[in-house]
This record gives C-alpha cells, structure tokens and sequence, in this order.
C-alpha cells in the first residue's frame, strides 16, 4: 500500500490528533488494538470536547434562557455562543439554527410542522399539504429522511415519489422533471449515503425544486462531519445534521432553517421556553429558533458540539477531506483486489465519501463483523438504517467501514487483512 | 457592590414617578410586547405629526406592568423621542440598542441619550437587556406600523 | 432559626454531599458564596455522574443496537443498564421506560401519538380523540403539560377543560365529577406544583379518570428528584420526568407508559432504530420502547442519569424529602415572618415540596433576583413558565427559592436576609 | 482467539447443510419473524398433530436469510422438536431460550439441548443472541397461533 502525498493541503498529524481521543487507547476482545472504523454511526470524542462540557457542568450549569442570576447568564452565554459558532461552521446566522436532539428530531420537526399547517394561521399556508400534492425523497435514504416523510404522507394525504438508484450506486436521475413536478411541495434527500458513500448532486435537485415552488431538505449528517459545507451556498432551505457523528455529545442535533421559513412555520414540540403568551385557552409563539426548542434544551451538549466546531475546524475541514479521501482510495483498491469482495457504492473515489460498504461471497456480513471484531477491527453490519437502498442492491445486508480523522492508512490495512481472515475461517477462500 | 451601577437613582426615580404614563388619544399605532421569559408587558402608542422626513414624534403614551428597569426606561424613552424629529428619534433609539448590546463596553453619548445613560450599567447584565428594551422596540413597532399603514 | 431533629430517618450529611458538587465551590458576583436555590429548574451534577458520563465515552461510547462490535455490545448494556435501574427508581419495568430529551417531549410523545392514532389501525382506538371529547388539565400546570395539550385539541378538535386553583394554592376538587366526566379521554396534571409546592392528591383524581375509562399523565418533573415515587402504586398510566432535575445530565429525560398502552400506541419521531420492517411505500415499527426511540439516542445521558438513580438511592428518597422538608419548614416561617412577603402557595408543609414562591410589596420579583444574585442567592424570577396560575392568583411573577439535598440551613438565612435587603435597597423597609 | 467458540464445527455444518430446509404444505401456522437491525429473517411453519397434551410436532420448515448462527439455529430447532410431544418442545424452546440470555454463565445440559449445546459460545456475545433466538421465536409464535386457532 502506497499514500500519494497530498494533493492540496498539508497532510493531518494523526498520531497528534489519535493523542487526544482517549478511547483509542483501549484495546478489543482479547487484547487487540482497537481500529474504530464506525464513525458513520457515531464518532469518537476528543479530551477537548469531554473537558468544554465538564468545565461548563462544573461552573456555570444553569438552566437557560430562564431566570436573571448569574450562572443562568453564563450558561445562555455559553449556549447561544456555541450556537453561533455552529451555525458559522456551515455557513448560515444563528437564529436560523434550531438544536434538536438529533438529526432524526430535526427531520420530523419539519415534518410535524407540515401537517400542524394545517390548523395552523395564514402564514404557514405555504407548509400545507393535501391529497394531489407530493414529497419527493430518494431510495438512498437512511431511515430518518424517509419514515418520517411516509408518515407526513399518511397524516395528510399527500403522496410519497422518490428517485431510484443505479447499479452503480448513483442517484437516477435520467428523469428529473418528471418526479419533481408542479405537484411536488418538498424535496428530500441526502447529501452523502451513509452506505454508498455516494455524494448526490445538490444543484441539479434544488434548482428543480425551487423551480416548481418545492421546499428542498439536506440531509447533512454524512457531510457535515466531514467536509466543508456551507448551506447558504447549497441553496437549501433545510438542512440537518448530528453531534455525534462530528466528535460531539449524543444528544444534541442541528436543524437549519431558513429565516423566512422558520418563521412562517408552526411549532412541533410545545412546552414551555417556546411560548410568547400563555392562557388557559390558547397560546401564541416564541420567535425562531426558540419557538423550536421547547422545554429545558441539551445545554451542556450544545456547548460541547461548540467545542467540536472548534476542534475541527482548528485542524481543518479541508484537511480532514483530504485526509478521508486518501484512506479510502486505499480501501476502495485493496479491498477490490480481494477474490470474492464486492464494493457496493462507487469503486471510484469521485464524488464519494470515506464510508465503504462491501459483500464478501459466502459470508454473511453479521459473520464477517464477528471476525473482523475478534481482530478489534470495529465495522458495522446490516442494513444501516438503509432497507430500502439494500433491497435496491439485491442484497440483505453489508459490511461498513467509516473513516474519520483519526484513522490511519495502517488501520485500513488492518481491515483488509481481517476481510481476507474472514474468508479464511469461513473457508471461501 | 455593583447593584448601585445597574440601579443608578435616575432609574429608581423614573420607575417611581414615570413621565407621561398611561394610555392617551390621539394615536396613530399601537404597538404591544411582552419579554415571554419573565411576563413583563407594555402596551405603547404614538402620535406623529408630519408625514416622511418631516415627521414629529408629537406623543408617546404606555401602559404596562414590569420590574424596575423596564418601566423606568419607558419612561426615559418618552423624555428622549416626544417633540423630536422622528429621524433622529430613531437615531437614538439606534443608539439606545448599541449601548445596551455592548455588555457594559461601550462609552454612552449623554448628548444623545441623555438620562438613557443611566443604562450602561444594565448593560453588563446580559438577562436584563431584554427588560430595558421592552418599551423601545415597541416604540420601533408602532412607528414602523405608522410608517407601513401610511405607505 | 431552630431546627428540629429529624423525624423518620438519620440527618444528611449534606457537608459531604455538597463535596461531591464541583460547582458549589465556586463564587458570584464580586466573590459571593454560591446559595443555589434554583434547583426546581435545573439541579446541579455530582462528580460521580459526571465521572460516569466520561468513563462511557472515555471507553464503550458506540452508536446502541446497531452493530454487533465490542464497543456497541459495552454501550447497549450500559444504556439498557441505565434503563433498568431508572425503571426500578420509580417502580416500573424496563420496557415501560423510553428514553426522551426532557419531559415536554414525553408529554408530546403521548399528545402526538394521540392525533397520530387518526390514521393508525384499529389497535389506536382508544387513542383517538376528535370533536365532543376532552382532556382535562389544571390551572396549575407548567407549559410542558398545558401547551401540547392544546396542541392537541387544534389538531384534533377536542374541548380543554381544566380544574381551578384555589386561593391558598391548592387543585380545587369540588366537582371533580363535572369537570371529569364521561366525554374525558385524558387526565394530565402535575404530581407537585413547580411554582406552590402543593403535591397534588393522585388517588381521587386517578380513581375518577380510571372510573370513565379516561387516561392519566402525571407530570412527576418536581416529584421524582425529590421523594420515592412509584408510578405502579399511584396508578398512573404515563408519567414524564427530566434528568436534569434530579442531579442526572440534560438532554436525557423518562416518559413511563403502561406496557399494554405502549403496544398499543402510534409512533411519534419516526426513523431508524425504531422500525420493523421498512420499504418505500410504507414501514412498520418495532415493539416499545424502541418505536419510540428514533435515532441515535442520548447515550451517555442515559448512562449519567443511570449513575445518578444510583447516587440518590445511596443517600435514600426518604431522607432527602426529611431533608428538604425542614428547610421549607423554616424557609415558610421566615419569610412569612417578613413584613410584605407574601408566599404563594401553602403556608405550611403538609402535601408540599420544597419549592418556595413569594412576592415583596413594591419590589418587583425581576428586580428583587438581582439583589439577590448579587448577595450570591440564585433564585429563580418570572412565571416559572406557569403564566395561567401565575394570572390566576393575580400576579405577574413571583420569586421562587427551590430546595434540593445540597442545601443547607445557613442557605435559607442566606436568601431570608437577601431578601431583607432587597426591602432596604428599594425603600419598602 | 474466541471466534472457535462462538462457530463452533457443529454450527458451521447446520449452516453450510441445513436440515429441513424449505417451506412445506401440510402446516397449522406461519411465523415471519425479522431482526430490525440486521436484516435477518426467518419464516416458519409448523404442523401439529393430536390436540393438547397430546399434540405432537409433526413437522417444522423454514426458509429466510441471514447469519449462520440464525440460520445454523432454526435448522437445530428442528432436530430438537420435530417428532416430540409439544410439551417437551416447549421445554427445549424455554431451556434454549434461557441459556442464551445466560451470558455464558450457563451450564448447557446436553441431554435436552443435543446439538444446541454449541450456542452456549454465542450467548456470550449479547449482540448475537437475537440471532440464534430468531428461529426459535417464530416456532414459538407460530405454535401460539395453531393454539389460538384451535381454542
Ligand atoms: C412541573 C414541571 N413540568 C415540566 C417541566 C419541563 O421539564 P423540561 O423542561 O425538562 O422538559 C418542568 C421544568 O421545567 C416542571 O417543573
Ligand atoms: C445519512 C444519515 N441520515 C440520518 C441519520 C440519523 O442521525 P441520528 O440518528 O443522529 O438522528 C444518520 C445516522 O444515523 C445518517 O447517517
């Protein structure tokens, strides 16, 4: 295995960055280094995101946005700060960034304020939807853009599309205007598969969207993670994402909405911290984001995926996309080499992401993961909250590999020998 | 102690004895807020008088219920707007906003905001900004009201 | 000021327990000593589940019941641990609990899944709720369990009726059979007042709703950080509570459901890990409580409030509502003591928590906090996001002292003599 | 290395040659059971004969997808309980059952479990053990249904 230098940026210093994510220390099963490569589903956390959060608990927790003393002043400091600091990172103001407790939360928050247009004011006419109408999504789509549009769909009448998926991986879109159409009132879709890899073309699905007057949803959760992306400049008018799986808390989601719509829209959950007036009989509403975030928020979580934003964006996103791109061109080759591996996704490294998703002939992905576990080689296996995508793919399951900044070219390496041991023990090969 | 910077005896006077308080006719808009985190309300009307660049602030009334720093800057509002040009009524209002966003940093113009800078204590308490400009953003809310049903 | 010795159980030593709170060491203002008596809206988190929170990430943390790797197997058991011994805190099972982000989402859970029962199977059907039916709530309730509420009657076009307060602070039940009859479909109301302190009789008010076949929410946020609770013995048929308030993580709280409600109930949040089978035109979900878990949940949230179920029954329920108790014995004596203090709610301790509401004649409640945080007393100002109960006993906002297990004598002198000089600083005294 | 344990010789046979393979006409009831988060799934027929303490099991088939402890599983089901009274079946299924939620803990008795004796590896691995229990729970729903019908 051989690393082309680098192409545009200084290359990262990995054994720096592993020094501060404690967990790498550990080690698997019966003493194996552990080689995390399920960042996909959710990353690891820095000393520096784990200190930003204790620190906060440990001086100035207080509830926010509720209540003049001092520590409830440092703590909305410190929680509007970060959500600055959030919504910079991807290009968009702070009032158009709504924390949620995670990206799943925030697709069904649009979701929700779809049918409550419905008994909702004038305003929110442009949220309505009825029988005759359709949301468009795509058969890539994890779980969490899909389900929650069925349901939407189910409430209201309003029917499901979606554009298929070619053998290659790739979006189908031979047909554009055919299945975004004058009927069409929001478009869903991902911006990278959490299985492909694929990165889908923004421009071409927002230009069509907003051509026919359609809402466009980014699902951003592969991305953001991992490459500079900037909202504004995609032209979308939701975006969502996690903290999770960018070295943050669990707990803690963003959902991007832009201002006008944010606030045209009707609330989804309801409580207090998002009200204006409250009587018996009725209530009005918060302006954005707060109208969005009821009850008592993930307060310390939002202030720890500031220090996320801050720790990667000291190491630079450009860097860490370049840094990913290298891993996987190796994987994407030497796992091609191997007789009876297949990649499912793009087997180039064009407009594609650090997450490998194969088969291995004979062996069951659940068997493959046991293998490759027993090495300390952590991958994920199954259908990746992606059903309908593997049924595309004409298989059951796969084996998943994701790649972050803190994984090295060895750690590849040691995927692939752990794929050929598999095949081994499972005797095909 | 630093609660004597925030509650400067010219904010403690005009919370006890507000200029021009209650509600009055003529008006030409009126403008109701509320900060939802604590309950305080103030209901605000104004009068001009003059159309476009030569329009006056000929009145500003208000009723409300509130702690200390939002009624008395209602009432220091009053003093500040009523008889003034409405440019440069808004001017101040502009300048009112600076002063209270700038966490106790920034030097206050007294030319301009005259008793108004008996705030800048206020100033570097993040939670009480909101109280201090209750009154003026419905001042901004009427005239803007004025302004959109006159075009 | 006297204390008497305790009554049912060995004093805390709340000394050492203060020493467990990094934050209670620290100062306010000009160099204060800290008096938090704010806890009924956020508590603040001991060392142990903070140490808790960090050894999971520090060494399991992995995306739960997805994957099959060593990590994700050590992150399941610690989440589902957590589960486990949170159920039995507030004598329920396991699979009764789901995990939310706060309690308002629990109470939206159950409201959402309500409207959602429209285009669900006939399993729904006692969830369904449409013009002519009610949901009874009372006067007293914090937005968390008065807004969704009528949210859901919007949606639905069922009728809010609600049961008054009377002017000491307490429900007035004077006609629960009027106010709860055959048309009522639910009954949500609060095991103790967030504002008054009043805890409320369960008994008669579940025992009517049960006798029309109506559904009980018990809003248990101020109950369960403070007392034993055991959902099963009052009855109920959901209850919320919040970790944040009871010395666990934000981002994390419980909505208990029956079992056989559970399995009979239409999802909320939808997306992955909480199906069954998913294809594109239509999915189904899996059994309670992951359907009603989407997502990546909150992980090490769970595993703190887990480690802070643990450190509470350490010290006993019991003791701490002693505890608590005599500093709200003293706290009503004394400021009642005061000329122009007026406590709102019960002025005695019987069926009354720890929470302390007042007004002081000719000092607003915003500007009396101020005088108070500066002495270093961080009380909470405002409605306390109870505005219709705040309307009701004729006020704009009250200040509220709230008590917890760190609390010690010399604090409630400490806020009684702020108070005294909140009455000189503004010459009412 | 722990792998030997879990993929024991005789699971690995059950895997590459399943017995009883294939869904077969005559049976009582279906079970169609999945595992939401891999994918896995099994469905299962089960023909009955006599009636309550009396019934036997005449015949389980299968077909599905997945892992070789799930499919290596269904087809030990089938030894086991084929041509047993219900009874004794049902005891198989619960001393099944519990040895995989033993953690490894438990000693597996051989004289009932047969072949099934080489799950006791699994059980240590907790993410597997819905795998090996996939079969098993379909048997078991599907004989609650042939029940149900009858009663
Ligand atoms: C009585 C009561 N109910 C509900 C809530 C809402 O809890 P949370 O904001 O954590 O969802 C609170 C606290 O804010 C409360 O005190
Ligand atoms: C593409 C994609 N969308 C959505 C999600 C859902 O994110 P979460 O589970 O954090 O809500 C994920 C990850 O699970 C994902 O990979």
């Amino acid at each position: 295995m051989t690393v082309e230098p680098p192409r545009t940026s200084t290359p990262l210093d990995v054994a720096a960055i592993r020094a501060d994510f404690p967990i790498l220390g550990r080690t698997i099963r019966d003493g194996q280094r552990l080689v995390y490569l399920d960042s996909g589903a959710t990353s690891q956390r820095p000393r520096q995101v784990l200190d930003a959060e204790r620190s906060f608990l440990e001086h100035s927790n207080a509830a926010v946005h509720r209540g003049a003393h001092q520590l409830a002043e440092e703590a909305t400091d410190a929680y509007e700060g970060a959500r600055e600091r959030i919504a910079r990172f991807v290009g968009v103001d702070a009032d158009e960034v709504v924390f949620t407790k995670n990206a799943t939360e925030g697709v069904n928050l649009v979701a929700y304020a779809m049918s409550n247009a419905a008994t909702s004011g004038a305003e929110a006419e442009r949220f309505r939807l009825g029988p005759g109408d359709e949301v468009v999504v795509t058969e890539m789509e994890h779980h969490a853009n899909l389900v929650p549009w069925q349901q939407l769909c189910e409430r209201t009448g309003a029917t499901l599309r979606w554009f298929g998926v070619t053998d290659e991986g790739r979006l189908d879109l031979s047909d554009v205007d055919g299945v975004i159409t004058e009927r069409t009132k929001l478009v869903a879709f991902t911006h990278q598969s959490n299985v492909l890899g694929t990165v889908n073309p923004t421009e071409q699905i927002v230009s069509r969207a907003h051509q026919v007057g359609a809402l466009v949803v980014l699902d951003a959760c592969q991305s953001v993670p991992h490459k500079p992306v900037d909202f504004k400049a995609l032209g979308v008018d939701f975006a969502v994402f996690s903290g999770h799986k960018m070295l943050g808390p669990s707990g803690v989601g963003v959902l991007y909405g832009r201002r006008e719509l944010l606030a045209a829209m009707p609330p989804f959950i309801s409580g207090g911290s998002m009200i204006e007036l409250v009587h018996m009989e009725r209530s009005t509403f918060a302006a954005p984001p707060q109208r969005f975030e009821a009850g008592v928020p993930m307060t310390s979580q939002a202030v720890g995926l500031g220090a996320a934003v801050d720790y990667l964006t000291a190491i630079g996103m450009d860097r860490i996309a370049e840094h990913e791109h290298q891993l996987t061109e190796v994987a994407l080759r030497e796992l091609s080499a191997i007789d009876g591996v297949r990649i499912i996704g793009p087997t180039n490294t064009e407009h594609r992401g650090g997450t490998v998703s194969f088969v291995i002939d004979g062996v069951h992905p659940h068997d493959a993961g046991q293998v490759l576990d027993d090495k300390g080689v952590e991958v994920r296996v199954g259908h990746h909250c992606a059903w309908p995508l593997h049924r595309r793919m004409g298989i059951p399951a796969t084996v998943r590999a994701s790649f972050y900044l803190y994984n090295e070219l060895d750690e590849v390496k040691a995927l692939v020998d752990a794929v050929r041991e598999a095949q081994r023990f499972f005797g095909v090969a | 102690m630093q609660l004597e910077q925030m509650y400067q005896e010219i904010i403690l006077d005009h919370y006890r004895k507000p200029h021009r308080h209650g509600l009055r006719e003529p008006f030409d808009a009126e403008s109701f807020q509320v900060n939802p985190t604590c309950g305080d309300e103030v209901t605000l009307r104004v009068r001009l008088t003059g159309t476009d660049t030569d329009a006056v602030v000929d009145d500003v009334s208000y009723s409300g219920q509130g702690c200390s720093i939002s009624q008395a800057s209602v009432s220091v509002l009053t003093d500040l707007v009523v008889g003034k040009p409405l440019r440069e009524a808004l001017t101040t209002e502009a300048a009112f906003s600076e002063l209270m966003h700038g966490r106790g940093k920034i030097e206050p113009d007294e030319d301009v905001l005259e008793d108004g800078v008996a705030f800048a204590g206020v100033a570097k308490y993040p939670m009480r900004v909101k109280c201090a400009l209750l009154g003026w953003m419905a001042f901004k809310d009427a005239v803007s009201r004025v302004v959109v049903e006159a075009s």
